[in-house]
């Protein structure tokens, strides 16, 4: 209960919003800022009671939502998610901040931030595939939203093409959900799209598994992105508002991460094993490819938003070594990449916001303008990279020790992303930071202000936090983490997965209410004529 | 009741050939009014089957239902020859290519 | 020869609704004749009809029961689209108040036609036998004819009537033929006895019979406006007066879908397969033409007739699985569906200028930042229709992929979910001219609060079906 | 105890960075001097106290090791926050802590005019932070944090003139360059833990003979590619061109980073990683080779150079080359003894060209000073000794270190060796001369608007103090007299290695594998060690130095115009003036074919390929979008027509 509390939370107050009258800028912006806070504390309360002793749900809550179709409101968090919803409050806090400035219908703008809030808190704690289905649908709207009305020159386009590359992949995904539903309820007998109990009772032929396989695939590839689905990132990046930007970054794109290890790893174990070097290929061209485009890149978001394509690379050959290394370093880069690359669209923002360009060339000689930008900006391009010391560093490594368990060769092309990643940040830092200040332009340019260093500072001392003491972080999914890569173990493809799990049986009937099974009995006898 | 000389397949034939007849005088024709008179031809011919069907196979309700053909039929041609009236009030012609306002 | 019609069959309870409606719409007339001024008081007297006509339906009891030789049903399937029937004609009526107002609509025989329609769908629905479906058709179509020129004056309206009852005429005489065919072929007209017919294997590969499934087929996809017996369908959405758009969009639709259903996924069940591939490829054609169709338009109202065209695509998986949750999902589908464009043409009738103007899409920038509850009312049904959860279409379209999914059409659930991704396309630029325009103009927008009542309703039902789908679910699927 | 204090050494630095960071501009000039020295002092302090606590550790412990916490750890996976304190780290803690005291005074000095001092100091100290972390790490990772810590306050103190783009370009040069060994030394440390499941040290570096073959491939790739490593951070070929460059940044920084400390990280991993390279002759050999070609190649580079700091560079990347070649022979001694040693001495080079370009206002071409000895007597005195202790002449330490050098490489490794050692020699005496006589001595070249003047005591007092280091630092490694060398002995527990047993654990395991063992029996044979010989090295090689020196003196002091006919029109020298291209080389091959190619692939793969695929798909829609509309083409008729078409199409489908 608590745990649904605190995902709609942000819902209510986006209705609070509403009729809060929109002259009224100064009310809005602090109840927007009140709720998310709330929300955060309220997570974080989550995260500090949290037994990470067990690979089980926690905060469940379980009620009927659509009877007829054994349908529930199924809610709940292990280590995999816990982060990332903690993340998504914590994101969506700073954003509110970075948003402070916002000009144009700040109303309607904290209505979307905090819907869009709910919208991906829900997709982390669903634990019903439709009902994971509905939240990954919904926070496409407040996104393309907040991206279409106050977003750059080309914000419509942009919009579009994010909701519709996002539409296409998530709707093939419906057709393997609704298929995965009626087999589950054929073999079982037991009409219900709940996740763990699918996990554990889901046994399709191989053939079909790769099919259904290759549905969610393709969703969250392009939610991630990968590589070659990712041409929607860099526009939606570059003509989001900030803190959209941020969000984007931040929370999306994890979404897609998300979904592999709560869906096509438990659920396609084997199908899983046998796409890896699919996938460590993909991600490996994308790390690379990701990086040498970011490189040349001439607008600083465009460059970080194509950093993402390479970072993402990492998380994903991470997941897919398959072992505790490659999966535990993913998750933290998640939470890394969420906190770096937020921070560097926050600085980025910072400028913009003086100068309303994002051009490099505009730039240069800014760290004796604004010094104190200058360091914010070097530690988080730092943290981008991996320096050791920093977050970033600590999922980097963990992923391609786990990678490199599987396979060196894959190991080292992706190591060669970090060489690449340097040149990308540094050049880039150099053409803005440094140098001589030629343009007139940036010779009056404020210091970052109290307000932005609110938004950023926080995210600076998680960098270091997490790059020198991370075991807070990575003791919260190290269990459930143990327990994915036990079913993803290739020992376990015996020709019947079934019957590993006899012992298991009916340990989820309880899932299943009473008026559940009458509807389905009705519907079994029910005959087809009139 | 008499015996019938004249197979079905030849009425049949009959009602289909009516039909296409009514359907190619759809197709080309212009006046709206011969267009009408054609749809009304082949309503006719799916009297006929049904009325020959009915004969042959010593059923009633195909003759019902051609009778409520024909009463529906009598009520179309009062609608239709009202809309047709509406219209020629508001544009004097009966040249079905003249109504093209609304396309694309 | 038996007798035709024994009297015992004569079940006059059943048949309840069809009557209390018909006396309802003959007192309007007559209420208009003796010179009502108020033509409120008829649209009150039509919704009171409606509401009688409601209970009636349910007067009935136990179902399904059969009347006038097995060939009126009262089933759950007709009773439900009864209720939709009622809904969307309440709703058509409630628009239609102010509309006819503002455009200058004097006739009374307006609500009277509505009613009238709404007996011939009663009809259609319940029917289970051809002659009674031939005479629902034609009683919707008749009417329909004259309510889509009932602006005498407007030349568009005279064309949408003009082409609309050509076409419609055209298409019942292949409907008929049709049915001249099935009856030869059968020796039934009863669909019942039909399909007990249908049985016997040695029967279902008449040509004759094939023949007459293809005529049914044109018949009925004319009626539901499908693909390629759509052209109408954009045509006479535009001329036709906005009420009456949104009218014809649901109830008629919906009729002809029960019917559709009746025929083919009931009567017909047992020849599936040689009439599956004919509607699957005319589902198929549906959508993608529909969708393409729309992508282009700019009058609002020629654009959701194109997508009305691809929703009856989508409708016609329903009918081609054929199975429990396809009628199911069918009703779910056709209910949710009524609210939903009832509350869009409630927004385009407000938004609306007398004369059928401002209804370009462009017209909408900014309507946002003027007008924000109308914008996200028009946002949330054009989501709706695109099929995003948590509206009220994507429960609907869930529902009909997985009655098609369980019955193994995966492929068209595919194409029909790339669709709804094209579709998505056409119902975001509406939103992106509502949200990410500047308004270039002055809204001149004309809020009555009846209306107003009818968007708030689709905006009501349409968030919770959505969100709580599980009540109608339930009743739908009994 | 005091060793407890371990943790404490990279901290106060740490400590001062920080301080002097958030707090440079506010506390003034004089403090941030006083809080960076005093930092570095404690720093040294605390070095004395821990070697104090270390020779009070028990009979047979030689490392003591502090764990302050874990650092991240997953499954059997776990690296922690420790450090560890065993000779060859306290030796490196001097040498940063030490060496980068004086240093530090210096720059207070050196750097007075500067409005970002304190930035300077910031960065200054975190260097120093990170480099103890380098050497006190007690695994591979904590190592790899002061790896890229070191590497990335190098880049910042390059390019501390940030307004100068040739510092930013060499700064970040400097970084990239640094990157691609650290790649390598990334996946060397991922290897290492697949064999060993672990990254500890003392583990790893314990386990090498029992679980690592003998030649094997693994322990090959292992050892070469922490070698690339090596060769980034060092200043090796292939990546030594970022190294000259770095000279944009200040002189004290070219002096602690550049020279003393940070470019010979590599020479310390390899000795630390001593273990795992005695196990693969091969990469041993690659080592040695790439050693002796560095130095020789820098010294031919550093002869043809005028910017004093960039003949000091070369000269550095030519003496790191024979610490790489004492390594490549096995003598990790001789190594860390010249690496100490170098420090000195080549801490006081720099610091001595620092205090003439300070001197003479920021002029670093030699072809403008002359005769400045007059102006700068105690710069120029300990120039002077310094540049006689890396000639090698006897008996500044140099002349001990280089020599043992040279010795091992004949002994222990070939003739070869021993000939590019030797030539290395002569060329260093050179143009180490060359540099002395061009600055101090003859004509003065100086533009007459500057007045030469001898730097501040602040200045001069670390110059004396390195320059008698650099005299007596020979003492730790006394040659010929068997246990007067004090390092050798010292270093033994570290260096200690049982080829014999490793050997017998390869032979088992190759068994085990069922694969042949090959013959190692030479290998185990005991090298001979002759006095005589050494002596006689040592003869010969003092002689080259003097060579080496007369051969300045003739060119630069008797006869100054001979260098202008030797070198006019030759190709020879172009081309080593020009750096043998290589700079231009790997421009043309790796930076602009990738800048190139990234462009390509953005503008053609992604703008045009994958989303024109996208895009192209939206257009095609809309196409055919378009075409559909035409068919609506609002003729009755038309649509009638439809119908039969759709009606025939039908019936064809249907029979």
């Amino acid at each position: 209960m608590f745990l649904t509390f605190v995902t709609f939370l942000p819902l209510a107050g986006a209705a609070f919003l509403i009729f809060t009258p929109k002259e009224n800028a100064a009310a809005i912006k602090q109840t927007a800022l009140a709720v998310a806070a709330a929300d955060f504390l309220l997570s974080l309360f989550l995260w500090t009671n949290f037994d990470n002793t067990t690979h089980k749900m926690q905060f469940e809550l379980n009620v009927p939502w659509i009877e007829a179709w054994g349908i529930n409101f199924h809610v709940g968090l292990d280590g995999i998610s816990l982060l990332l919803y903690v993340m998504t409050t914590f994101l969506t806090m700073i954003c509110v901040i970075a948003s402070w400035d916002v000009k144009k219908y700040i109303r309607e703008y904290m209505i979307a931030m905090l819907t869009l809030s709910t919208g991906m808190l829900g997709v982390f704690v669903a634990l019903d595939l439709f009902m994971f289905y509905v939240f990954w649908e919904f926070q496409l709207i407040p996104m393309y939203i907040i991206i279409g009305v106050w977003g750059g020159p080309r914000r419509v386009y942009a919009s579009i093409k994010f909701f519709l590359f996002t539409a296409v992949g998530s709707l093939l995904m419906l057709v393997a959900i609704l298929w995965i539903y009626f087999h589950i309820q054929e073999t079982t007998g037991v009409a219900t799209a709940d996740i763990l109990y699918i996990t554990e009772h889901l046994s399709a032929p191989l053939g079909t598994q790769k099919w259904l396989w290759m549905a969610f695939f393709l969703a969250f590839a392009i939610k991630v992105p990968m590589f070659p689905f990712h041409t929607w990132l860099p526009d939606a990046h570059v003509e989001a508002p900030t803190a959209g930007s941020v969000i984007l970054a931040g929370v999306l794109l994890k979404m897609g991460t998300y979904g592999f290890l709560r869906f096509n790893l438990p659920f396609f174990p084997q199908v899983s094993y046998e796409f890896v070097p699919m996938v460590a290929w993909l991600s490996i061209i994308g790390i690379i490819y990701g990086a040498l485009v970011s490189m040349v890149q001439i607008d600083l978001k465009k460059l970080v938003a194509y950093s993402s394509v390479s970072h993402l690379g990492f998380v994903m050959l991470g997941i897919f070594a398959l072992n505790p290394y490659g999966i535990q370093g993913a998750l933290i880069q998640n939470i890394n990449h969420g906190i770096s690359t937020g921070a560097l669209f926050l600085l980025v923002g910072v400028i913009y916001d003086r100068r309303h360009t994002r051009l490099i060339e505009e730039f240069g000689g800014l760290s004796k303008v604004m010094p104190k930008y200058a360091v914010c900006f070097m530690i988080v391009a730092l943290s981008s990279i991996g320096l050791p010391g920093m977050n970033g560093f600590v999922g980097e490594f963990l992923i391609l020790l786990g990678i490199f368990q599987v396979n060196a060769i894959w190991a080292a092309c992706a190591t060669s992303g970090i060489i690449l990643a340097a040149c990308y940040i540094l050049w880039m830092f150099q053409r803005v930071m440094f140098m001589e200040a030629k343009n007139p332009k940036n010779l009056a340019l404020q210091d970052i202000n109290i307000r932005e260093a609110f938004t950023i500072v926080p995210l600076i001392i998680l960098i270091f936090w997490i790059g020198l003491y991370p075991k807070p972080f990575m003791d919260t999914f190290d269990t459930s983490v143990t327990h994915l890569v036990a079913k993803v173990s290739p020992d376990n493809f015996g020709p019947s997965p079934r019957n590993r799990h006899d012992d298991q049986r009916g340990k989820h009937a309880r899932l299943i209410t009473p008026t559940e099974m009458a509807s389905l009995h009705h519907k079994l006898q029910a005959p087809k004529k009139f | 009741m008499f015996e019938s000389t004249v197979p079905l397949p030849h009425y049949l034939m009959l009602s289909a050939t009516l039909f296409v007849i009514g359907i190619v005088g759809v197709l080309i024709r212009r006046n709206v009014i011969v267009v009408f008179m054609s749809i009304e031809i082949m309503l006719n011919a799916v009297n006929i089957s049904l009325v020959a069907f009915d004969h042959y196979m010593n059923l009633s309700s195909g003759q019902i239902f051609s009778f409520m053909v024909m009463c529906v039929a009598a009520a179309e041609v009062s609608v239709g020859l009202a809309i047709i009236i509406a219209l020629h009030r508001n544009k004097p012609t009966v040249n079905l290519d003249e109504f093209n306002l609304l396309k694309w | 020869m038996e007798p035709i019609l024994a009297p015992e069959s004569i079940d006059l309870i059943a048949l309840a609704p069809v009557i209390v409606l018909s006396v309802f719409a003959m007192m309007v007339l007559v209420v208009d004749l003796f010179g009502a001024r108020d033509k409120g008081l008829l649209a009150f007297i039509s919704l009171i009809g409606l509401l009688m006509t409601t209970i009636s339906a349910f007067a009935k009891n136990p179902i399904p029961a059969y009347s006038f030789n097995d060939s009126y049903t009262v089933d759950h399937l007709s009773l439900f689209f009864i209720c939709i029937f009622t809904i969307s004609s309440a709703l058509a009526i409630l628009l239609s108040v102010e509309y006819n107002k503002r455009e200058g609509i004097r006739a009374g025989e307006y609500y009277a036609l509505i009613l009238f329609c709404t007996v011939g769908m009663i009809l259609l629905a319940s029917s289970s036998d051809m002659i009674m479906i031939f005479l629902g058709v034609e009683i919707v179509s008749i009417c329909l004819y004259v309510l889509a020129g009932i602006q005498r004056d407007n030349h568009r309206s005279n064309e949408a009537a003009l082409k609309y009852f050509l076409l419609g005429a055209f298409a019942t005489g292949f409907l008929l033929y049709g049915m001249a065919l099935v009856y030869g072929s059968t020796g039934n007209t009863n669909l019942f006895k039909i399909a007990d017919f249908m049985q016997n294997p040695s029967a279902q590969s008449n040509p004759l019979l094939l023949m007459g499934l293809v005529l049914l087929i044109i018949g009925f996809g004319f009626k539901v406006a499908s693909v390629p017996f759509h052209m109408w369908a954009p045509d006479v959405y535009q001329g036709a007066p906005t009420p009456v758009t949104a009218f014809m969009a649901v109830g008629p639709k919906a009729a002809a879908f029960a019917a559709f259903f009746r025929v083919f996924a009931e009567t017909f069940a047992a020849m599936a397969p040689s009439w599956e591939i004919l509607l699957s490829i005319i589902a198929v054609l549906s959508m993608f033409f529909g969708n393409l169709g729309a992508i282009m338009q700019t009058n609002i109202k020629r654009m959701l007739a194109f997508s009305s065209i691809s929703h009856a695509g989508y409708i016609l998986i329903a009918v081609i699985a054929k199975n429990s949750l396809g009628s199911a999902s069918l009703l779910f589908y056709m209910l949710t569906y009524a609210f939903t464009i009832f509350g869009i043409f409630g927004v385009i009738i407000i938004l609306g200028r007398k004369g059928e103007e401002n209804l370009e899409i462009k017209c909408y920038s900014g309507l946002a930042y003027k007008h924000p509850i109308l914008a996200i009312s028009m946002a949330i049904f054009l989501l709706s229709l695109g099929g995003l959860p948590p509206f009220a279409g994507f429960i609907a379209k869930f529902y009909i992929f997985s009655a098609a999914i369980q019955e193994g059409f995966i492929a068209l659930v595919i194409i029909a979910v790339l669709n709804s991704a094209i579709s998505f396309y056409y119902y975001l630029k509406v939103i992106v001219y509502i949200y990410m325009e500047e308004p270039t103009a002055e809204f001149k927008v004309s809020m009555s609060p009846l209306t107003l009542f009818v968007v708030l309703v689709g905006v009501a039902a349409t968030i919770n079906i959505g969100i709580f789908p599980g009540s109608i679910i339930a009743l739908a699927s009994h | 105890m005091l060793l407890k204090l371990t943790c404490m050494v990279p901290l106060y630095p740490l400590i001062g960075s920080i301080i002097n960071g958030f707090f440079g501009l506010r506390i003034g000039k004089k403090a941030v001097g006083l809080v960076a020295c005093g930092s570095m002092a404690l720093s040294f302090l605390t070095s004395v106290l821990i070697y104090a606590g270390y020779l009070l550790l028990p009979e047979g412990q030689h490392v003591y090791e502090q764990i302050v916490w874990t650092w991240f750890a997953v499954g059997d996976f776990s690296v922690d926050f420790g450090f560890q304190v065993d000779p060859l780290t306290l030796v490196m803690m001097f040498v940063v802590t030490g060496v980068g005291l004086i240093i530090h005074v210096y720059a207070v000095g050196y750097m007075r005019e500067e409005f970002s001092y304190y930035r300077f100091f910031a960065y200054f100290n975190l260097f120093v932070s990170a480099m103890l972390l380098l050497v006190m790490g007690n695994n591979f990772l904590l190592m790899f944090i002061g790896w890229e810590g070191v590497g990335l306050c190098s880049y910042f103190l390059i390019g501390y003139y940030f307004e100068k783009k040739s510092a930013c370009d060499a700064g970040t040069k400097a970084f990239i360059v640094n990157r691609v060994g650290d790649f390598a030394f990334l996946l060397a440390v991922m290897y290492i833990f697949n064999i060993f499941g672990s990254i500890d040290f003392t583990e790893v570096m314990h386990a090498a003979p029992e679980k690592l073959i003998y030649g094997g491939e693994a322990v090959t790739i292992i050892t070469m590619l922490l070698f690339v490593g090596a060769t980034g951070k060092s200043a090796q070929i292939p990546l030594y061109t970022w190294l000259p460059d770095a000279m944009e940044g200040p002189t004290p920084v070219s002096a602690l980073i550049h020279a003393a400390t940070m470019v010979t990280a590599g020479v310390y991993m390899v000795v630390r990683c001593n273990a795992l390279f005695n196990l693969s002759p091969l990469t041993m050999t690659v080592v040695a080779f790439v050693g002796g070609g560095t130095a020789i190649m820098a010294a031919t580079i550093g002869m043809t150079q005028f910017d004093i700091k960039r003949v000091l560079a070369y000269s550095t990347i030519s003496q790191i080359g024979y610490m790489f070649m004492a390594c490549g022979v096995g003598a990790y001694t001789a190594a860390i003894f010249h690496l100490v040693t170098h420090a000195f001495f080549k801490a006081c080079l720099f610091l001595g060209s620092g205090s003439v370009i300070h001197g003479i206002h920021g002029e670093q071409d030699m072809r403008k000073m002359g005769g400045l000895k007059k102006y700068m007597p105690v710069t120029y005195w300990t120039f002077l000794i310094s540049a006689l202790t890396i000639a090698g002449i006897p008996p500044l330490s140099g002349f001990f270190s280089k020599d043992e050098v040279l010795y091992h490489s004949l002994m222990d490794g070939n003739i070869a060796f021993w000939g590019m050692g030797i030539s290395a020699a002569l060329l260093t005496a050179f143009y180490m001369f060359r540099l002395v006589f061009m600055t101090f001595h003859g004509e003065s070249r100086v533009d007459p608007s500057v007045h030469p003047h001898e730097s501040p005591k602040v200045m001069t007092t670390p110059l004396v103090v390195l320059a008698g280091l650099a005299t007596v630092g020979g003492m730790l490694g006394v040659p010929l007299f068997h246990g007067w060398h004090i390092l050798h002995n010292w270093l033994q527990p570290v260096l200690h290695f049982d080829l014999a047993s490793a050997l017998q654990h390869s032979e088992h395991m190759l068994h085990a594998a069922g694969r042949h063992a090959p013959s190692w029996t030479h290998l185990l044979e005991p090298k001979e060690h002759s006095g005589w010989i050494e002596f006689s090295l040592m003869v010969f090689s003092t002689i080259v130095a003097v060579i080496g020196v007369a051969g300045a003196y003739i060119f630069y002091i008797k006869q100054p115009h001979l260098p202008a006919k030797f070198t006019a029109g030759q190709w020879g020298f172009n081309l080593v003036q020009n750096k043998y291209y290589v700079d231009e080389l790997y421009d043309d091959v790796v930076v602009k074919p990738t800048v190139k190619g990234s462009n390509l692939l953005w503008k053609e793969c992604d703008t045009k390929a994958i989303d024109g695929a996208v895009n192209g798909t939206a257009k095609a829609i809309g196409w055919f979008s378009r075409q559909a509309q035409t068919l609506q083409s609002g003729f009755v008729r038309n649509y009638a027509l439809f119908i039969v078409v759709g009606f025939v199409s039908l019936l064809l489908v249907m029979f």
